[in-house]
């Protein structure tokens, strides 16, 4: 039976400030170079559908996947457009409508203006719910985040039509649990505050599952399940000191997370106990105020913080902050990155099966390159994993620290850790799981520590 | 012990809040009988224009002289009142319920998106006031200094609006409206301008909740179709109409969903409703309430 | 045997006694006029024993059996039936619905929410034939707001009268109307009753009217019964005069 | 303000209503094949909506009581499938529907039970909280309900067939489940036509015009108005069940409140003073809403408006005032 830092190093979990490095065989990435397309291409413009949340409390996150959408697709259309003739055209709509009315709307882009493609969504409450309609739909259709287990589990466990770009959810419980245990191993006590819904459920599975295994000895001793889209964390906050935990575990994240830290602030509560996030900085990283707290576990989704890879170890993040800040004004949060390497990854399947079929391709040939792509984008490689068309990068967290080059907190970069996602997920040909297939799949194969 | 006293805060704190835009709508009903479903965005807007003008407005000050302008959001919200009531609300006095519950129903549509469309869809906060009162200390426990002052003001409330309606000449014609429409007019009582009065006071306090809450917290679009229902369990439980129910319906409310974190976290909302739910079946008419 | 007997029947509003102990009786068949002036409990009475009142005390017993606790729908079954003072319709429905409503409701037929309203031509036919009687067959297919306001009168009586009562309160059947149109409307009530030999209370002030119609006539003053008698007898009575018309009068 | 008389109950006959009944019925028979599946797909949503506004209509229009919970019983029947398919694998609609009477008919008892014992505000009030309670238990038990992801409802079997037109959806929705809709659609007419002209219904009428009289001509109005409450609530469940497939899953979302102010949109926008007002309501605000949220993201402004002036200018809704002009134009004054 390994020891924990044994286990850990197995695993993979690295600390450290370097980039992406081996690149495999058959690698895609942006600059490549663009090649006369076969056969006459129609040039009529290719719609996109992308819901994400422009409005209400989920706004900071929507908005800058749909920048990081349109930021892609005017790159491509500056070179003519999806193999240079048809331009990328967007419609939005608007993910807060509620998942009913979402459903209605998927249905009206595909059949009453004819979308070719659908893009989007950040809830995870609404990706089980879209992703059979447009199966239904036969939509092709790349989810870039809402990044539920549910969906290639039990919604639609075998995809057609739909993928879905930015890291699975169980991950980021695992990374953050993780990076609990490597950091701070003398907890004996721990807390939850997540919101009521998918998100916060499985962020809360996937840390005690993962918490379980790694260290033992500590024991959860609160839990609080405010609503999402609350204000008010006053008594969760309470309930949280009043357990007197080592540690607080939160998955809280865009609006709320800002008005839980800054409550948490004035309840002393981080002075009191450690605290691990899932998605701290994850939201616009400029949301959060210099007064958040230094050397919090802050997470992003176990996805991308706009920082790492570091500028001249990976050119292609460099490239992308930077248009995105002169586009914007602003810095690109993992969604943004999701969905700039999601449209690219859509051009380079488009191009690669018209290498081979001639013409516009059709649907099936578009996916049948999607499936099993590598691609190397801002945040490092994604690899799409043919049996469940979901994306995978490395995931990373890291520990917020204020820096005065930027007005905001960013992740330390001296203490980024990593961990190859291929150890924390479940492998292909799992049997499904309850509640998640990762889950049972840590639960059943990793071995217990000892205390 | 000290997390009982820290607890006991938080369970007034929120009271406060709902005290304040419960009291508002039974007070409303109460004179002009009419259920102001729009009345909890009257809540978000106060909540939206405060954080606009300490967040935006200001932006960066970061002046004591900033507490002054927490009354705007409440300030805006009675003068859309004086606005709303003599020019939607009046015509439908004389008609059937359905009919008032159905214009207020549409103002809610309307004012939702209206707010988004003033002030932008993202939240928006006011947090400078809450940090720069800073905290104190109950035992080994720190607090904000901030949601004590939104208790007091919630408090004080409810003392000056007893005061208003039993002490004041103003309070007597009030009460007298509200217990015979045709007879104050009768006795040369102007009908009207006590309408549009009761009706600005109504949505002010709606008005000051979302003003002196939103430092602490934040505006968000929804809340006020949340705080509606919320106020609508007090005004169940405490009774329609009745301003002392709302008083004790937003302090059981609050000390219930205090406990309900607590020791339901699972069913925290839940219990809240139960508990409504079973004082209408005993109670349909609420604690202090009178019953058609 | 007394179809209706009231003993000790009280009810107070807070200190008003609207009707003190008071012991009134009808026998099968009569027609009383229950008289006196405003406040007098002639209306609280009438109340008490047609259910919509609860009283604080007494008994009342019809046809023997004790009603005092029964619902209005149980009076109802017995056969107490009552028009109103202020007509009290179904404003938004034809004058024959009215009717037919009633009937309906008396026989139990309410209850079928399977069989169409229109299919139980007994019904429809006795409405016709209730308002043939009442004369407001030509208004039938109008609607109840939209009648002169005797015919209101009238058909207020007319639903009251649909569901058959052996006892039947009549509470100020032409009060309203102009005092030209009010002999008309008692003739038609008062042969319509006489003809049925259905028992009846009315409560009036047309002195005339009275005497005419009644068999016998009860005075109320101040919540209890003053007299009660032939009307020859009641012209007659000093203290009936001043109490029900003030001293002056005499 | 004219009043259009609701019923005048004899000599009605029922050729009146086969005259536009019958090729309204064929319109709706042959529209798949007609119009594009997106609108067919919308219509399918518009009537089954308007089977809930339709019962919701028994208790507004024909006994006077505005109930502004009915979210309740449509959520009450959407998760009695959800509940079925979860936990008892169950697969046909004709079970689903009986599941979602079944769930819905106890719950109405229940509430009903409560709140009937009032009128008016105080009806609309707790109708509200009692709905909110089915709202907070379907949010909080996410064990139970999926919490705010919901419950997924897959394809049922209709009438005991495996999706017969194979895999396609969108053909099934079309066309198979369509029809099914349109089918209790039409018998849901049928039976609520027969209710609402029932000597019941009549009853339930004169409860609502007047109440102290319908007591004194016999009528014992809370069993009456509970028996109402009671056909209300299963109607607008029957809908609910029908409802969870056109969607896909069930979320808590149509048991918040919103959605029975929706409902009650509905009714006055078709005219609930009419029997057909409901049926034209539930379609065009299906309609309306669809396209207004497509159109700006200030739908809800746009509907509020819409609603503000229909109470103010069109109290009779579409159908009232479209019979109002008919009446005018035939020169033929009503009272």
């Amino acid at each position: 039976m390994p020891t924990r830092r044994e286990f850990l190093a197995q695993l993979g979990v690295t600390t450290a400030a370097v980039g992406g490095a081996a690149a495999g065989i058959g690698v895609s990435g942006i600059a490549q170079a663009q090649e006369k397309p076969k056969g006459t291409i129609p040039d009529k413009p290719f719609r996109i559908g992308h819901m994400t949340f422009f409005t209400g409390a989920g706004a900071v996150l929507g908005e800058p996947m749909y920048k990081g959408n349109l930021l892609a697709a005017e790159e491509i259309n500056a070179q003519g457009g999806l193999l240079g003739k048809r331009k990328i055209e967007i419609l939005k709509a608007d993910e807060a409508a509620g998942t009913d009315a979402n459903t209605k709307e998927m249905r009206r882009l595909r059949l009453s203006e004819k979308v070719d493609m659908f893009m989007g969504i950040t809830s995870s409450g609404n990706t089980p719910a879209l992703g059979p309609i447009a199966e239904e739909l036969k939509l092709l259709t790349i989810f870039i985040d809402g990044c539920t287990d549910f969906l290639f589990d039990k919604a639609v466990p075998n995809p057609r039509y739909i993928f879905r770009s930015t890291n699975i959810q169980s991950a980021d419980g695992s990374t953050c649990a993780l990076g609990v245990a490597m950091t701070w191993p003398e907890i004996k006590t721990y807390a939850h505050i997540h919101p009521d819904y998918a998100y916060g459920r499985n962020c809360y599975d996937h840390f005690t599952v993962v918490t379980k295994k790694m260290l033992p000895k500590a024991k959860s001793v609160s839990e609080a399940w405010p609503k999402l889209f609350s204000t008010d964390f006053t008594p969760h906050i309470t309930k949280t000191l009043a357990a007197k935990p080592d540690l607080l575990v939160t998955s809280l994240w865009g609006g709320d997370y800002v008005a839980f830290y800054k409550q948490a602030l004035q309840h002393g509560l981080f002075g009191k106990m450690k605290v691990a996030t899932t998605l701290g900085l994850g939201s616009v990283p400029q949301a959060i105020g210099k007064d958040h707290p230094e050397g919090v576990l802050s997470g992003v989704h176990a996805n991308y913080h706009f920082t790492y890879p570091a500028g001249n170890r990976w050119p292609l993040n460099k490239n992308f902050v930077e248009k995105y800040k002169a586009k914007f004004d602003e810095y690109p949060n993992f969604q943004a990155e999701g969905a700039y390497t999601a449209t690219h990854v859509l051009k380079t399947a488009v191009e690669k099966a018209n290498r081979l079929t001639g013409g516009w391709p059709d649907d099936d040939a578009i996916i049948g390159q999607l499936e099993g792509m590598m691609y190397a984008g801002p945040g490092g490689y994604v690899y799409i994993r043919p049996d469940n068309h979901q994306g995978y990068k490395d995931a990373i967290t890291g520990f917020s620290k204020n820096v005065p080059e930027y007005p905001f907190p960013i992740l330390d970069p001296n203490r980024i850790i990593t961990i190859p996602i291929r150890n924390v997920t479940a492998p292909p040909g799992w049997p499904k799981g309850e509640p998640t297939s990762t889950y049972t799949w840590i639960d059943q194969t990793w071995p217990q520590m000892k205390a | 012990m000290d997390i009982l006293v820290v607890h006991l805060f938080n369970a007034l704190l929120y009271a406060s809040v709902l005290f304040l835009i419960a009291g508002g709508l039974s007070l409303i009903y109460g004179v002009m009988r009419i259920v102001n479903l729009a009345h909890g965005n009257l809540f978000a807007l106060g909540a939206f224009a405060t954080a606009w003008a300490i967040g935006q407005l200001f932006a960066g000050s970061d002046s004591a002289w900033l507490f002054l302008l927490l009354p705007t959001g409440a300030i805006l919200a009675a003068l859309l009142g004086a606005v709303l009531e003599p020019t939607l609300l009046r015509p439908f006095y004389r008609r059937p319920e359905e009919y008032q519950l159905l214009v207020t129903f549409g103002l809610l549509m309307i004012l939702e998106d209206l707010i988004r469309f003033v002030f932008g869809a993202y939240p928006r906060s006011a947090s400078v006031l809450f940090e720069k009162a800073g905290s104190l200390h109950v035992g080994e426990y720190v607090y904000p200094r901030y949601n004590l002052m939104v208790i007091a003001i919630g408090g004080l409330a409810a003392l000056f609006l007893w005061a208003f309606i039993y002490r004041t000449k103003f309070g007597v014609v009030l009460r007298a409206t509200s217990q015979d429409m045709r007879r104050a007019s009768a006795l040369g009582v102007n009908v009207n301008l006590v309408y549009v009065q009761a009706f600005t006071i109504g949505c002010f306090m709606a008005g000051l909740a979302g003003s002196i809450i939103v430092p602490g917290q934040s505006a968000v679009l929804g809340m006020g179709v949340d705080a509606l229902v919320l106020s609508f369990i007090v005004v169940v439980i405490g009774g329609l109409g009745s301003l002392e129910g709302a008083l004790v319906g937003a302090l059981i409310v609050g000390i219930i969903r205090e406990i309900g974190i607590s020791v339901f976290p699972e069913i925290e909302l839940a219990v809240l409703y139960l508990i409504a739910a079973g004082v209408l079946f005993v109670r349909p008419a609420g604690l202090f309430g009178r019953a058609a | 045997m007394n179809l209706l007997e009231t003993r000790k029947l009280t009810k107070y509003f807070g200190d008003t006694h609207a009707v003190d102990r008071v012991d009134f009786t009808i026998g099968e068949g009569e027609v009383v006029a229950l008289i006196g002036s405003n406040g007098a409990g002639k209306t609280s009475l009438v109340n008490l024993i047609s259910g919509l009142l609860r009283p604080d005390s007494g008994q009342i017993l019809f046809r023997g059996a004790d009603v005092t606790d029964e619902s209005v729908y149980g009076r109802i079954r017995a056969g107490i039936a009552r028009s109103f003072q202020i007509v009290n319709l179904f404003d938004e429905l034809t004058v024959l619905d009215n009717v037919a409503l009633s009937i309906f409701s008396r026989e139990l037929l309410t209850r079928f929410f399977w069989t169409l309203a229109d299919h139980h031509h007994p019904v429809w036919q006795e409405a016709h034939d209730i308002l043939g009687q009442f004369g407001l067959e030509p208004k039938s297919s109008m609607l109840a707001g939209g009648i002169s306001q005797g015919e209101r009168k009238l058909l207020d009586v007319a639903v009251a009268y649909a569901l058959k009562p052996r006892l039947l309160f009549l509470d100020e059947p032409t009060s309203g109307v102009s005092t030209r149109e009010k002999a008309p409307i008692m003739d038609v009530i008062s042969s319509i009753v006489r003809s049925q030999q259905i028992t009846a209370v009315v409560i009036e002030h047309d002195m005339d009217i009275i005497f005419k119609y009644s068999d016998r006539i009860v005075v109320m003053h101040q919540g209890v019964v003053l007299a009660s008698g032939r009307p020859e007898e009641i012209r007659g009575n000093e203290a009936v005069k001043d109490a029900v018309f003030g001293p002056s009068h005499a | 303000m004219t009043t259009v008389p609701l019923t005048t109950f004899q000599k009605r006959s029922p050729l009146r209503v086969v005259v536009w009944a019958v090729p309204l019925a064929l319109l709706l028979v042959v529209l798949p094949w007609a119009v594009d599946p997106y609108q067919t797909i919308l219509v399918a949503y518009g009537l089954v909506m308007a089977i809930a506004v339709l019962g919701f209509n028994l208790l507004l229009g024909y006994t006077g009581l505005l109930s502004f919970g009915h979210s309740a019983y449509f959520g009450v029947g959407a998760y009695a499938v959800a509940f079925m398919v979860k936990y008892f694998h169950v697969e046909s609609m004709e079970l689903f529907l009986v599941g979602a009477v079944v769930a819905s008919t106890l719950v109405t008892v229940l509430f009903g039970y409560a709140c009937v014992r009032y009128t008016r505000i105080f009806f609309s009030i707790l109708t509200l909280a009692l709905s909110q309670v089915l709202w907070s238990l379907a949010y909080k038990f996410y064990g139970v309900t999926g919490g705010s992801d919901g419950l997924r409802v897959p394809t049922p079997k209709l009438l005991g067939i495996v999706n017969p037109v194979g895999e396609d959806k969108i053909r099934f929705l079309t066309h198979g489940y369509y029809y099914y809709v349109l089918v209790v659609f039409t018998l849901c007419v049928a039976v609520m036509w027969l209710v609402v002209h029932s000597p019941f219904g009549m009853a339930l009428q004169s409860i609502r015009d007047n109440e102290t009289r319908a007591q004194f001509i016999g009528l014992r109005i809370r069993a009456y108005r509970l028996v109402a409450f009671l056909v209300s609530g299963v109607f607008t469940g029957i809908a609910g069940a029908l409802w969870v497939p056109l969607n896909g899953l069930t979320t808590p979302d149509i048991l918040y409140w919103p959605f029975s102010g929706e409902i009650v949109f509905m009714a006055v926008l078709g005219g609930f003073r009419n029997f057909t007002g409901p049926i034209v309501g539930a379609v065009v605000f299906n309609w309306l809403k669809t396209y207004a949220v497509g159109a700006t993201v200030y739908w809800q402004a746009l509907l509020g408006f819409v609603l503000v002036v229909l109470v103010m200018v069109l109290p009779t809704g579409i159908v009232g005032s479209i019979k109002l002009l008919w009446a005018r134009a035939r020169g033929r004054a009503f009272r």
